[in-house]
């Protein structure tokens, strides 16, 4: 019998045991769909008068336990940083012979009509992205569905026009400050509210009009910095994971 | 449909990690580990669910209407893009690994014993 | 959605979870791996919204199309590019 | 003063993030000295927090969000004397890794400096925050930034599984207190843990609140490396650079611990009401890990894996203390993550430098070795008579409270058993000390675990710094047993940390302090007890150390019979330890279904 196999048959019984455990907990629970916490009702209740948010997720993620994304924001800044650190670990002898040869990999031959299509679907995606980020206050959506989004639709730009605009420049130039700046963003309304004399991340401007962009006070500003720092981190992961990929295999001339 | 949910829910977590203790591949394990994370997610989203809930979203519907729970969604929101996040720095790593070892079978990259 | 819809349809979606769940941990090749896990990705989304949870949803759907098959296909093209198939085998 | 709650986390992460930013146009040298400016700034905010607890718990409501009604809506920080020491102990320990990294650390990007601000500020929140899922948050925060540093110089430092079984099991482990959460949630409706506790107040547990119970302290427990859920730690700390060492073991692991305690303290000691099967299950689970690490300490020759196992010897040691659900021995417990921190960070900073000017970390390729590097040699030598817990010095107040504490709560069994961990986790630092810096012992040994070998970088770095940050380390670690006032201060704070009422009255309802007592700055004398254990121990050490070194003198017959009974036990300890991630996975199932099963039995 080989490790494995031990293993799964260790892991069988075992698993039966913590499943006992585990439905004789989970059958503890309140019954599905009765559910009477008082922190969402409260919430439910508040955020509209409150806030003139009328997405309450948004108002909880942003506002009331504004603090947790904070943190969440710094998991992937850190998870990104640590991905550039370990995958580009890897290809620095591979980039000296790069510089030595003083040529980027060829992209591979892409019609026009290719080229147009992806600046087009660019543009597109980008709109819904930042439709998405804008009314994220109001209708479901936010900084990181819409960061996320807005980081694919360029991530299309790489699959139709080509690695070249994807150097390495590219990105210490633009996306590492981006990066930087909007998760040092979250960190600043939160100073900024405490230097006022206020406590942490303290709604410093009022609250809006409700269900209209300029709604929630300083949830817009820090809206827009987590959709500026999820954007670039996503667009980071992809290029340094892409890079990874293609790089290899333009220089065995794949 | 009381214990349907919860029960789909431990379901995954052990499913989740039956597949994580035999896989042969890190990245086969990285995707397990996503599906245990699954299981939080349906769990919370359970929790907070409540019959004749809407979203908990209030543009055009009235004041004090049933809505589920918004915090356990928050949770969930946070607890996606951290699952995110780990599984791409465990991939990295498991690529870094494959550089060096040229393997990404787990049972094959252990170096140390005892 | 009446009620009288929306449970069954909560019901039947939680099962197909399950078994997606079960389908993606259980599949040893890496590459019907990630096709299967996309697809259960999209049925969580479903759940999410069944669920009323429009913004984990989007969250999930904006995830599991773009972010995981992305940097998973990237991995699993990496590993088999350099010669070494430790995850080949279907058994 | 509440503003100053949040700059031990805003002011690492805001300057991790601005150093990402200018990372390729700023000098490395002004970025490293922003970045130690910035932890040195979160140390200092964390001491003066620290004595402002004093007078009474510091609260902080971010958002403004206060309760309202005595319901929590927002997240606070609600600092404390023992969470704000282990603040400050972190935010110290990561100065001192980044003065030491000044010359250690050469890669070109900074990138560095940023992840280890980020694990600074991630554990300030962590050990301030009073919110479950806000401490989840700062949980995974610490993981992620660890994560990527323990695989950081893989290059040079041999395998990578390290860091990968690293990531693997602890995010398993995450995934666990997630579940509990959820589950606490469920019942509550609550995430603040004064509000936790107030609503589970009242009622007896439940199977809802047990297994919720069980789930989180497993994940926590996977962080604080106890038995059977310590796998990872070895592996990590062998790949991952010295200075990342000093935090792992320093810091990391003794987060799981104080989250245990807090989270007992705050959300579970109503229902459970001190209950004996809570506390004997957590107390023997460090006991065993406490022998479990010795063993395995005594058999390694990879010195950063040896300091490692020690640590897991120390983690069960502050596991019982936590597990004793005592005040007196939850002091110790928190001298004990003091002074251990220091004096274990001091002596992986030895072992950088040994790595660095030597270029080699096993004990037996370096046989007399350190002999050129003789102030090393005194660094290490002190390091480890302050892990053994003489007298006075290092380890000893941490210890010997806690075997007041077991003493007040009628267990016996428990303090010689302890003792022998970690005076034979010593001896074997002892046993290094005299091979590699006096070239004392001979220069093979079979018995120890032999390890892939590491070719590390040929490189020049100035001495300095480090040397600087070690013996700094050592010193402060070595005197808290003798720092005045110190064990009141501790015994105080502990009294404090136990009482939920009045933390939930402080937190939800904004009771006033009430009138703290004027602590006298003395250093209170041990029992005879005390000594004789302290002595004890300083006696096994020496011998422990003595037998590893020449053992070969024994008689003939008492080794092979003795190496005929021990061996086989020996052994499948030893190929437990198998570095497979899949094991590691499948102990961590093992472990929660066992103690899933008899607290649901026992608690029931």
């Amino acid at each position: 019998m080989t490790r494995r196999g031990i293993r799964a048959a260790v892991a069988v019984p075992t698993l039966g045991v913590l499943g006992v455990v585990l439905f004789w907990g989970l059958s503890g629970l309140p019954p599905f769909g009765n559910y009477h916490g008082i922190y969402g009702f409260l919430i439910n209740h508040r955020a509209l008068p409150q806030r003139h948010t009328t997405n309450a997720v948004t108002a909880t993620v942003f506002d009331y336990r504004g603090f947790d994304t904070m943190g969440e924001e710094f998991i992937l800044f850190a998870a990104v940083t640590g991905v550039v650190l370990l995958l580009r670990k890897g290809s620095e002898e591979s980039d000296e012979a790069e510089s030595e040869d003083q040529e980027p990999p060829e992209d591979d031959v892409r019609s026009d009509a290719l080229r147009l299509f992806g600046m087009l679907a660019l543009a597109a995606g980008a709109l819904v992205a930042l439709w998405l980020i804008a009314y994220g206050l109001v209708t479901p959506g936010g900084g990181f569905q819409g960061g996320v989004a807005l980081a694919s639709a360029f991530g299309l730009l790489y699959l139709t026009v080509g690695y070249r605009p994807w150097t390495r420049r590219t990105k210490e130039a633009a996306l590492d400050p981006l990066e930087g700046v909007g998760a040092s963003g979250y960190v600043v309304i939160g100073l900024a509210a405490l230097i006022s004399g206020l406590p942490f991340l303290t709604n410093l401007l009022g609250p809006g009009k409700p269900g209209t962009l300029w709604s929630g006070g300083s949830l817009s500003f820090i809206n827009w910095a987590v959709a500026m720092e999820v954007a670039a981190a996503n667009l980071i992961l992809y290029k340094e994971f892409l890079e990874e990929y293609i790089v290899p295999l333009a220089r065995r001339g794949g | 449909m009381n214990f349907l949910a919860f029960g789909v829910a431990g379901w995954i977590c052990l499913v989740g990690f039956y597949g994580a203790i035999v896989s042969k591949n890190l990245i086969h394990l990285a995707l397990c580990l996503t599906v245990i994370q699954s299981s939080t997610y349906v769990l919370l989203l359970s929790i907070g669910y409540r019959k004749h809930g809407t979203a908990p979203i209030f543009k055009g519907v009235k004041l004090g209407t049933t809505a589920v729970d918004p915090v356990v969604q928050s949770l969930t929101l946070t607890d996606i893009v951290i699952s995110v996040t780990v599984i791409a720095l465990i991939l990295a790593l498991a690529l870094d690994a494959h550089k060096k070892s040229g393997t990404i079978d787990p049972d094959q990259l252990a170096d140390f014993h005892g | 959605m009446p009620l009288a819809t929306l449970v069954p349809l909560q019901a039947s979606i939680l099962v197909l979870v399950a078994f997606g769940a079960t389908a993606v941990a259980l599949c040893r090749n890496t590459l019907r791996q990630i096709l299967l896990s996309g697809v259960y990705g999209l049925l969580l989304v479903l759940l999410f919204v069944v669920l009323q949870a429009p913004d984990v949803a989007l969250s999930m759907l904006v995830v599991t199309t773009v972010a995981y098959p992305l940097i998973v296909l990237v991995a699993i093209a990496r590993t088999r590019a350099g010669g070494v198939d430790a995850d080949d085998d279907d058994s | 003063m509440s503003w100053l709650l949040p700059l031990p986390v805003a002011i690492p992460l805001l300057t991790a993030a601005g150093i990402a930013s200018v990372k390729e146009i700023a000098p490395r040298r002004v970025l490293d000295a922003t970045a130690l400016a910035a932890a040195a700034t979160a140390t200092a905010f964390s001491l003066v927090i620290m004595v402002d607890t004093q007078n009474g718990d510091v609260l902080h409501w971010f958002g403004a969000w206060r309760p309202t009604g005595g319901v929590a809506i927002g997240i606070d920080f609600a600092a404390d004397p023992l969470g704000a020491g282990l603040a400050a102990l972190a935010c110290g320990l990561v100065t001192l890794a980044l003065l030491y990294s000044w010359s250690y650390m050469q890669e070109a990007t900074r990138l560095f400096d940023v992840l280890m601000l980020v694990f600074c500020g991630a554990m300030a929140g962590f050990a301030l925050t009073g919110d479950l899922f806000n401490m989840f948050v700062w949980f995974e925060l610490m993981g992620v930034a660890a994560y990527a540093l323990a695989g950081f110089q893989v290059e040079e430092l041999g395998p990578l599984q390290g860091a990968v079984n690293f990531a693997i099991t602890n995010t398993a482990g995450a995934y666990l207190i997630l579940i509990g959460i959820g589950l606490l949630y469920a019942r509550t409706g609550a995430l603040n843990l004064a509000q936790l506790g107030r609503m589970l107040a009242g009622h007896p547990a439940d199977r809802l609140v047990i297994v919720a119970l069980t789930l989180v302290f497993i994940g926590f427990l996977v962080k604080a490396a106890i038995v059977p859920f310590h796998w990872w730690l070895a592996d990590a700390h062998a790949v991952a650079p010295a200075p990342v060492c000093v935090l792992f073991s320093g810091a990391m692991v003794e987060m799981g611990i104080y989250a245990v305690a807090r989270i007992y303290w705050t959300v579970f000691s109503a229902s459970f009401d001190h209950s004996a099967d809570v506390r004997n299950l957590l107390v023997w689970l460090g006991v065993v890990t406490a022998l479990v690490g010795a063993l395995m300490c005594f058999l390694q020759r990879h010195l950063k894996r040896m300091l490692a196992f020690s640590t897991i010897t120390h983690a069960g040691v502050m596991l019982v203390g936590v597990g004793l659900l005592d005040p007196k021995a939850l002091a110790g417990a928190a001298n004990l993550v003091l002074s251990h921190g220091l004096v274990k960070g001091g002596l992986f900073m030895v072992c950088g430098l040994v790595l660095l000017r030597l270029r080699a970390i096993d004990e037996l390729r370096l046989h007399g070795a350190g002999r050129a590097i003789p102030w090393w040699g005194v660094l290490w030598a002190a390091g480890t008579v302050g892990l053994i817990g003489v007298p006075y010095v290092g380890v000893f107040l941490g210890h010997a409270l806690i075997d007041d504490g077991a003493t007040v709560r009628g267990i016996s069994s428990v303090q010689p058993l302890l003792m022998i961990a970690e005076a034979v986790s010593a001896g074997a630092l002892l046993r290094v000390g005299a091979r590699v810096f006096l070239g004392w012992g001979p220069r093979d040994d079979p018995l120890l675990t032999p390890e892939p070998p590491e070719e590390p970088p040929e490189r020049d770095a100035a001495v300095t710094p480090m040397a600087v940050a070690t013996t700094l380390a050592i010193a402060v670690g070595l005197a808290l047993s003798v720092t005045p006032g110190l064990e009141h201060r501790a015994e105080h704070g502990a009294d404090r940390f136990v009482d939920r009422s009045a933390y939930v009255a402080h937190v939800l309802h904004a009771a006033p302090a009430t009138h703290e007592p004027r602590l006298p700055f003395t250093v209170e004398p041990a029992s005879e007890e005390s000594w004789a254990y302290g002595l004890a121990a300083l006696a096994l050490a020496v011998a422990t150390a003595a037998f590893g070194l020449w053992r070969h003198r024994l008689p003939e017959l008492l080794r092979s019979e003795s190496a005929r009974v021990l061996r086989p036990p020996l052994e499948i300890v030893r190929a437990a330890h198998s570095g497979i991630v899949g094991d590691y996975l499948l102990w961590l199932t093992v472990g929660t279904a066992v103690i899933g099963g008899v607290w649901a039995i026992t608690l029931r």
